[in-house]
């Protein structure tokens, strides 16, 4: 088709000329929601990234001789897909963006459409795994699966507490998927499944009565998740109408964001979850957390820390490619600039990008045992 | 049944908090003829108003509540002021966009003022009481008396005092209101300050068994406008069963039907009650 | 309402300015920013039929367009059915379904019909969001293809896309003028003017209602196909209220029962919340009020607005006793 | 008989508005209906043309049972109405009001619309010309282009006669079609109401102007409290005790 | 007691009332006459609160009053019975008389007698006191209209077509009782169609057209004015 712009190969020109300034200047676009219901989220990933660019800048990186440094061009699509698409056809023409971070399934997808075309690398921040593995060649995706939490979190929950499980994930998809994948697996290390239903955080007001139901079944471990402050809610009113066993808590969920909301670990006793952030031994950790709490005034969840990292590794990718422009070439250096992450900045540990684009990450899993959090091992 | 007693109640809970909220939302329909979208942020100002009152000058709960309702009462008698009261002459369809934009914009300066994320409400009313086998925090049944005698309050002011009367006159006829002497502009002031003053009590009673957050008002005011419609628009009487048609319908349903589709029941329920009762449950006469 | 000269004038300028724009600006970006103003006009359209001129306002529309949407995905993704085919059948699909729920609805009235056709958009948006076999739930529809071929000419790249789209919106232009300029539009005017009227004058208003709920059923499902070929990922926010409400906005900011209403509605709201986006996060706490004010200044749109305007300098002009219009009340 | 109403009744809630009430119009005369007020008049008028349904009784129009037709079905047999308080479409002109009058006669449908067929372009042609002869025949052919809202009561009241008129109707029924006019213009709607009546239209009105009725009408009936106290020309209602003692009063030339 | 001066009343640019002036002294009984559109009405409304003049002077008791809002003109003594009676439909019609004394709500025995007075006045409310206002005849409304301006016990009353869409026996029952009022103390001020009727109790008239006053004078004036009787009277 002839009609289609190359609009990448304007771009370099533009480039240059955008570093105007007398510097040489990288746009990293993000398209997520900054607005309505979910801007919380956006917020946390914006964090994470401002600071890793903030840091980067102070010294610029070299690639080709030149020192360039970073500009985020953040949008606000508001969940919605045809949004999502609208704002990377702009970052890719105005900014000429190499990369474009986007944090929900339904923009990655709307992005996959049209990114090979016009060759920009999209950085998904969703565990969704059907966006790797359609085949798509610029995109990486950043969060860790949670087949992973699988294993442990049933071998935890069904030794101290039992083999009845009552699963009330949240209607996400993820959430779903979650479910999905747990559930067989529940019952495939000799468990049982009592109930089965799934929270709205978007539209229900009170748990109360989903979990009024659940209870009526003697569940011994609840399956709960969803964004940590109204999945505390639940385990809170879980302990409420009398619960005495143990949660499973998805990991979108993080422990310590639920301890803040109601004070303490007390009702969380027994629960099992991915590790927070601030309590995990990466080595970057420690530096992270510090940085972030100065600068934002409270503790970083796992989105930000992701997106910290993330910034590291493309620019160590940009230098390995000797290219901050061509997302192909980028894309092809991702390994490298995975592997050349400098210790200090690792706040979490990705040894690997598979070949369609997903970080495969360690990931690590915490209980809440005598109201303290505690590390348990992953084999 | 011990369950359908449990769950008796946690509709009762929850239909409480939704009446409140509707009858505000009524109560500005009467007068104004429009359906007041921006009303879901005015609840999620007195949540938070409540929760800042708390958490940052350390109020006691009930002072807490009190300040807020004042807040929210004074920033929807603004939002009359210079919105709805201007735009009184022109389509109605113009107000509900305005009560659009005025809700995108307190969302946004909520988000500005207080950040985008869930914080927690505290209550002195933690306690969990158990009585035969049921269920309650002291939080719980809170919501229900204060939300029945606030009903109870409200009834008495706009059916005894000529105050009370003079709203319910000018959502019948306007001008016939003037003809008696009323004053126009407080009546409308006194409406909206009143539904003000009922979303906030609504989002802070409810606010410590869930969350404040800025887009805490969407979930509810979705609701209230089906139950105003359930009730028949304007009708006290109406917001009031309608509230708790859809709370009990909510918590029974979602023990006896289905818990992800118990949203979808609330709302097929409407279409199913207007199908037969075009105008409502509560609608008066013919035409 | 506004002279039909103006509008026609109004309407041949943009016409020309659209047509020519791909060869001015080889900006991707803004053709893409085009082209979907050009679907949301279209379902615009559909929204000022039932809205604008039988003076029932649906909240159902972007459910009707999601409906479209979600049946051209549906056929073409999961039935393997040709693009043109399908969007066909996504179309015929709308239609009916616009027609089963009319007949129910339009027994309300008023702001009954509103919030009732609120709750038929909402459970729309549910069904979708819920029947995760069928439509792929919050994951959302991948893969849907390009319009097909038509004769010698391809529809993939972005440039033909847009004309396509335009070629559309031209069409939904000329059908709703001479929708509006006919018998039947009449008949809708007389039904927004006084329904009890229209009755007693032999006017069958559940009939004609009901046709003009259906048409703006049939624009919302031919915008939602459209949109589903363009954007060629569907979620269910897509039939969310968020959506309606967009739309709406769109029509009121233009002008209701205007003709070129949706056109300057749709493109002023789109340009405007674009332009604000360097705002991010605290894009709203201006666009919010620049809405109000848009309603307090010009509330019955902008065209409504200019033809005021008109209005009062050709009588400054000539100081008649002619009085002039009360303001439109309960369209 | 032409317009046939049998044992009609309509209740709202406890009260009886209409309580079986017979009553026969024949071709080409003009009828009255008076009473005081809340007698059932206007009820009455509602019921006939399906703006209600009658909680029993039969009305028949023609021969044919018209009791639960729909409004505008009875329209299109030749039933046209006014409304007590000027109805009128406010936010058109005189003109595009009375043109709409005309739509039952037509068939355009959408098709026809979108592709202005023929039909449509005929139609629309015929509607405008009707148009134009019933504003000649009520005579405010020099207020075509007035804006409804701006127009005086009388003259509101002729565009509610052409309004019927454009339907093309056999019957008419005006509810109180001199309500608020002076005597003068009173006159001239007489003028009008015979004019129109000599054109073949059947008329029916409700009206309070006793003087008005007695000159106009070939027979009045009279309903109180819903139900039908007397039947019969002007002279037998003048001298009807009931009547006298229900409606006229002392001084029956007020 | 009510004096206007040069006032004129417009909807956009068209002038509904022009320059005029009215007098209307304590006790009387003044009556305006004029056909549809007058601008009888408009006149009302403006000295009522619920449009501005744009021209003249409204002075009730030595007081300037256009300007004032609607109720204030209340509280001032002045109180309309709208043309189309603007009730409260669905409020019962004792709710909607008891409104009418909205501006005496403080002092409940005022209100006690005056509804009394009312009833006494008008005895088929009483019997239907409990229905909705809106459910009842024309006429019927029409007693609660006048009722509810009653209970305010304004010094002057402004009664716009009482006696419009009523049936003859009611009209003089309307017209005796509009007497009866003004016997008991209040001026009045009507605008009437009826102009026989009106100016049977009127002690004068004013004859409105097109926005003009273009005859005045006492009521026997006006009956033996050939063009007043031609126009209005009709015989
Ligand atoms: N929609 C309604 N709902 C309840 N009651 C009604 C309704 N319409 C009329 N009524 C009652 O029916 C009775 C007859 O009313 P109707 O309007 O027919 O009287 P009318 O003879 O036309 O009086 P008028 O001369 O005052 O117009 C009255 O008592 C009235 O209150
Ligand atoms: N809201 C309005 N906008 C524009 N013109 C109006 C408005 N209301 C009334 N008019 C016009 O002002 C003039 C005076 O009307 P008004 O109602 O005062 O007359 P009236 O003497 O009371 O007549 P009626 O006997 O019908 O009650 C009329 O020509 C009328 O059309
Ligand atoms: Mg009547
Ligand atoms: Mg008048």
């Amino acid at each position: 088709d002839s009609t289609s712009q190359p609009s990448t190969s304007e771009g370099k020109t533009e480039t240059e000329n955008s570093a105007d300034l007398g510097e040489n200047v990288v746009n990293i676009g993000f398209s997520g929601p900054l607005s309505g219901s979910a801007a919380y989220y956006g917020e946390k990933i914006l964090n994470g990234m401002e600071l890793a660019i903030e840091e980067i800048n102070q010294e610029g990186f070299e690639v080709n001789g030149k020192t360039y440094k970073l500009n985020l061009v953040a949008l606000d699509d508001k969940y919605l897909p045809n949004e999502t698409a609208a704002n990377a056809k702009r970052l890719v023409e105005q900014y000429h963006t190499p990369i474009i971070f986007t944090p929900h399934s339904g923009g990655v997808y709307a992005l996959q459409v049209f990114n090979e075309q016009d060759k920009f690398l999209i950085g998904a921040y969703t565990s969704e795994p059907s966006v790797t593995e359609k085949g798509n060649s610029l995109t990486i995706r950043i969060p860790p699966s949670y087949h992973g939490y699988l294993e442990p979190f049933t071998t935890y929950a069904m030794e101290k507490f039992g083999t009845k499980l009552a699963a009330i994930p949240p209607v996400t998809q993820y959430g779903q998927d979650w479910a999905k994948a747990l559930i067989p697996f529940w019952e495939e290390k000799g468990g049982e499944v009592v109930y089965e239903s799934s929270v709205d955080f978007a539209k229900d007001t009170d748990f109360f009565t989903i979990l009024t139901n659940a209870l009526k079944k003697n569940p011994d471990v609840l399956f709960i998740g969803g964004p940590s402050e109204p999945t505390a809610k639940v385990a809170k009113q879980a302990r409420e109408l009398g619960f005495k066993g143990g949660f499973i808590v998805m990991d979108q969920a993080k422990l310590d964001e639920m301890q803040r909301l109601t004070g303490s670990y007390e009702f969380l006793e027994g629960s099992i979850g991915t590790m927070p952030i601030i309590y995990a031994d990466y080595p970057g950790v420690a530096e992270f957390v510090d940085k972030y709490r100065k600068k934002y005034g409270k503790d970083p969840g796992s989105e930000s820390g992701y997106h910290y990292l993330t910034m590291y590794v493309l620019v160590e990718a940009m230098k390995a490619a000797e290219n901050v422009e061509d997302a192909e070439a980028i894309r092809k250096h991702i390994q490298d600039g995975l592997d050349a992450i400098p210790e200090e900045k690792k706040v979490y540990v990705i040894p690997r990008v598979d070949e369609n684009g997903a970080f495969k990450t360690n990931v690590r899993v915490g209980a809440v045992e005598n109201g303290e959090i505690i590390g348990i091992k992953v084999n | 049944m011990e369950t359908l007693v449990q769950q008796l109640f946690n509709g009762l809970t929850i239909g409480s908090v939704y009446a409140l909220v509707a009858l505000g939302l009524t109560l500005v329909y009467g007068i104004l003829h429009v359906p007041n979208f921006a009303h879901g942020a005015i609840y999620m100002i007195g949540g938070y108003v409540t929760l800042s009152m708390m958490i940052y000058l350390g109020l006691p709960y009930w002072l807490a509540i009190i300040v807020s309702v004042v807040v929210a009462g004074f920033v929807s008698v603004l939002m009359e002021r210079l919105v709805f009261h201007p735009l009184r002459k022109s389509l109605s369809i113009n107000s509900m966009i305005a009560a659009i934009g005025l809700l995108l914009f307190l969302e946004a300066l909520a988000q500005l003022l207080w950040g985008p994320d869930f914080r927690q409400m505290p209550t002195p009313y933690n306690q969990v009481v158990n009585i035969a086998g049921l269920t309650f925090t002291v939080q719980r049944i809170l919501i229900i008396v204060a939300a029945i005698v606030v009903m109870i309050l409200l009834y008495i002011f706009l059916k005894k005092t000529f105050i009370g009367r003079s709203i319910i006159a000018m959502s019948q006829n306007r001008e016939g209101a003037f003809l008696v002497g009323i004053n126009s502009n407080k009546v409308a002031m006194l409406t909206f300050f009143i539904a003000g003053m009922l979303a906030a009590i609504a989002a802070s009673l409810t606010s410590p068994i869930n969350l404040v957050f800025p887009g805490m008002g969407h979930l509810v005011i979705l609701k209230a406008f089906v139950i105003i419609i359930l009730g028949g628009m304007g009708s006290i009487p109406g917001a009031i069963v309608g509230g708790y048609i859809i709370g009990f319908s909510e918590s029974i349903g979602a023990t006896y039907i289905s818990s992800d589709y118990k949203d979808i029941i609330a709302f097929v329920l409407l279409i199913i009650i207007l199908t037969i009762k075009p105008n409502g449950i509560f609608a008066k006469g013919e035409r | 309402m506004i002279a039909k000269p103006t509008q026609k004038y109004i309407i041949f300028a943009l016409i020309l300015v659209a047509v020519l724009f791909p060869l001015i600006s080889q900006n991707n970006y803004f053709i893409h920013i085009l082209t979907l103003s050009y679907i949301w006009m279209i379902a615009v359209y559909g929204l000022n039929i039932v809205a604008g001129y039988t003076g029932y306002l649906s909240f159902s529309h972007a459910g009707f367009f999601a409906i479209g949407a979600y049946a051209q995905g549906l056929l073409t993704v999961k039935a393997g059915i040709a693009f043109w085919i399908a969007f066909a059948l996504a179309l015929i699909i709308t239609t009916s379904l616009g027609f089963l729920v009319g007949l129910i609805s339009l027994r309300t009235k008023e702001h009954f019909f509103a919030i009732y056709t609120l709750c038929v958009g909402y459970v729309i948006y549910l069904l979708i969001d819920k029947w995760d076999s069928l439509t792929e739930g919050v994951r959302g529809l991948m893969g849907i293809p390009n319009p097909g071929n038509i004769g010698p000419l391809s529809f993939t790249s972005a440039t033909a896309k847009y004309y396509l789209i335009l070629a559309f919106l031209l069409l939904t232009i000329l059908v709703n003028y001479r929708i509006v300029n006919s018998l039947i539009g009449r008949t809708f005017i007389a039904i927004r003017n006084s329904e009890q009227l229209a009755l007693s004058l032999g006017i069958s208003t559940t009939r004609n209602k009901l046709l003009a709920f259906v048409l703006s059923a049939f624009f919302a499902g031919l915008a939602g196909a459209l949109y589903a070929g363009f954007i060629r990922f569907l979620g269910p926010e897509i039939g969310s209220i968020t959506i309606t409400f967009d739309l709406l906005i769109y029509l009121i900011v233009g002008g209701i029962g205007t003709l070129s209403g949706p056109i300057v509605g749709t493109l002023l709201i789109v340009l405007l919340s674009q332009n604000l986006q360097f705002l991010e996060e605290y894009r709203m706490l201006i666009f919010g009020p620049i809405l109000v004010l848009l309603i307090l200044f010009s509330p019955r749109g902008l065209v409504g607005f200019i033809s005021d305007w008109k209005l009062k300098i050709r009588e400054g002009k000539s100081v008649s006793t002619e009085r002039p219009a009360k303001i439109e009340k309960g369209a | 008989m032409y317009l046939v109403v049998e044992k009609l009744s309509k209740q709202f809630g406890g009260i009886l508005a209409v309580q079986n009430v017979d009553f026969t119009i024949e071709k080409g005369k003009i009828n009255a209906i008076i009473g005081p007020n809340g007698a059932g008049k206007s009820t009455f008028f509602n019921l006939i043309s399906g703006v209600y349904k009658p909680t029993s009784g039969r009305i028949l129009f023609k021969g044919k049972d018209i009791t639960r037709l729909p409004a505008n079905k009875i329209a299109e047999l030749g039933v046209a109405r006014t409304f007590q308080t000027t109805h009128l479409f406010e936010n058109s002109s005189v003109f595009e009001n009375v043109v709409v009058g005309h739509r039952l006669r037509t068939k355009s449908n959408l098709f026809d619309a979108i592709f202005r067929t023929k039909r449509e372009i005929m139609e629309e042609e015929q509607a405008k010309e009707k148009a134009l002869e019933v504003l000649q025949f009520v005579g405010l052919t020099r207020l075509a282009d007035r804006k409804v809202a701006n127009i005086s009561q009388e003259e509101k009241k002729r565009v509610a006669f052409a309004l019927a008129l454009a339907t093309e109707p056999e019957i008419v029924f005006l509810d109180e079609p001199t309500a608020g006019i002076n005597p003068d213009e009173t006159e001239g709607l007489s003028e009008l109401i015979i004019k129109m009546a000599r054109q073949g239209i059947t008329i029916c009105l409700i009206e309070h102007k006793i003087k008005m009725i007695m000159s106009l009408a070939d027979k009045i009936m009279v309903l109180n409290y819903g139900e039908k106290i007397a039947e019969g020309t002007p002279e037998e209602i003048n001298r009807n005790e009931k009547v006298i003692k229900a409606y006229l009063g002392g001084s029956a030339s007020a | 007691m009510l004096e206007l001066r040069n006032v004129t009343v417009k909807y956009g640019h068209y002038a509904a009332v022009n320059q005029v002036n009215i007098q209307v002294f304590k006790g009387e009984i003044a009556v305006l006459l004029g056909s549809n559109g007058a601008g009888k009405s408009t006149l009302f409304r403006t000295i009522s609160g619920l449009m501005k003049p744009a021209r003249g002077e409204i002075i009730f008791e030595g007081e300037q009053i256009s300007g004032k809002s609607p109720e204030r003109v209340v509280e001032d003594g002045i109180v309309q019975c709208a043309e189309d009676r603007k009730l409260f439909p669905q409020m019962s019609v004792q709710e909607n008389l008891m409104m009418g004394a909205y501006i005496h709500r403080k002092n409940k025995k005022i209100i006690k007698e005056s509804l009394e007075e009312v009833y006494n006045l008008f005895p088929i409310l009483y019997s239907k006191r409990n229905e909705a206002a809106g459910s009842l005849s024309g006429g019927q409304q029409q007693m609660v209209a006048i009722g509810r301006a009653l209970m305010a016990k304004p010094k002057l009353m402004l009664l716009d077509e009482p006696s419009i869409g009523l049936a003859p026996l009611i009209v003089e029952k309307m017209f005796e009782s509009i007497q009866q009022i003004n016997r008991e103390g209040m001026t009045i001020l009507l605008a009437e169609q009826n102009a026989y009727a009106a100016l049977n109790i009127a002690d004068k008239g004013y004859v409105f057209e097109n926005g003009n006053i273009v005859v005045q004078g006492t009521s026997k004036e006006l009956f033996s004015n050939e063009e007043v009787r031609k126009a209005y009277i009709g015989a």
